[in-house]
């Protein structure tokens, strides 16, 4: 395939080139989540972020999503592209795009992606602080393993 | 010969991405509790398994030729 | 203002541009929704279409939507973009980006936009198909006055 | 002196996109049903109105020097 409809890149995300790969003559509807990296969170101030992926389990994961989607939602078209390695501030890090006929839809399966997303797709996300750096460890931005490994506590319970 | 991944904190604990364990057959419990003791991998306990590139539960039986990665809990997006 | 958030234009619209206007350092999602031109509605083929708008009040209307969207969601920000005159299938209506640091807000607020803007801003599309044409009367798009007026069952009432 | 706008279904009907309407005062209701009888528009039943480019009310008052627009359900998006 040409333009694999879910990919993992390293290189900048270009959101018309995603957009592209689901325009449909069929669809008058096509939603886009883009994802940038946030400079606070929390009160925290990011500098930079580092992304890594189990690559080609990524891949399937996202691929995954998409039959989801299609079975939830027939005539969808989804792409996803989500970038790793060093980011910076405001940079890319994920898109999202869905194209279908009515809008509604468009908007549901979108959310549908990025929530799944951040559940199953074996990205990691290493927020690199002004006095330190953390690995994240779920969708609700909580930290996983400050320090690089959770305190007694947590491991107890 | 089981192929083991490690990513993100799991990965720079242990200063390398990958290991090799020697065995035929083992459950995923089994392997996890291995690690957890030889290199005080408290970690294991919040991590998810999959085996060549499938997510697998904790009773599953990996064998020799598998890869295993051990997921911890996923940030992307 | 050199980029208003707001407008009605009559060039095809670049998705990439609407974006820029609203990323923000402090922004970690922007949700994008892309209205295009159908070529199927109910079965019927569309060839092209023709929008008109009343022009200073549709970029109120939109500044309005764009205010009470403020309101309703702090920190987040809008830009509206509709495109008028002859449009072709697959061709680009209309592109509504929010940005906002969290992605909940970012969809919610854009499906917001889409609705509101369905209800009051003055633009009207008229569907040219293979066997005629007709001005279409609501965002449910039924037709509001085939042949240009309504049956008189539907004016009695 | 009134200025009045059409647009869509309004304007095609008419042959054009503006009319003057000679008055000093008059309400919206009775100037929609002035229209609807001169020009035979049943449509203005359905159309809601613009005065000076603000959504006004059936009872609100026009008067000389206001620009009123018939707003025929909208359709855009």
């Amino acid at each position: 395939m040409n333009h694999p409809l879910y990919e993992i890149v390293e290189e900048p995300i270009e959101v018309e080139k995603i957009i592209k790969k689901v325009e449909r003559r069929e669809a008058g509807a096509i939603t886009t989540f883009i994802g940038t990296v946030r400079e606070w969170t929390s009160g925290k101030r990011t500098m930079y972020l580092k992304y890594q992926a189990y690559q080609p389990m990524a891949v399937k994961m996202l691929q995954m999503i998409g039959e989801e989607m299609e079975e939830k939602w027939p005539n969808l078209k989804a792409a996803i592209t989500h970038r790793i390695g060093e980011l910076d501030i405001s940079d890319i890090a994920v898109v999202i795009c869905v194209s279908s006929p009515h809008r509604k839809e468009a908007y549901e399966a979108n959310e549908y992606a990025i929530e799944r997303m951040k559940q199953i797709v074996p990205i990691w996300k290493k927020e690199h602080w002004e006095d330190g750096e953390t690995w994240i460890g779920d969708q609700l931005e909580k930290v996983a393993y400050p320090e690089g490994s959770p305190d007694m506590e947590d491991v107890k319970k | 010969m089981i192929r083991i991944l490690l990513f993100a904190g799991l990965q720079e604990k242990l200063g390398k991405s990958s290991l090799v364990y020697e065995c035929d057959t083992i459950t995923i419990k089994v392997l996890k509790e291995q690690l957890k003791t030889a290199y005080e991998l408290f970690e294991m306990d919040h991590v998810m398994t999959a085996v060549n590139e499938e997510y697998a539960m904790e009773d599953d039986i990996v064998k020799s030729g598998d890869t295993v990665a051990f997921i911890p809990p996923v940030s992307g997006g």
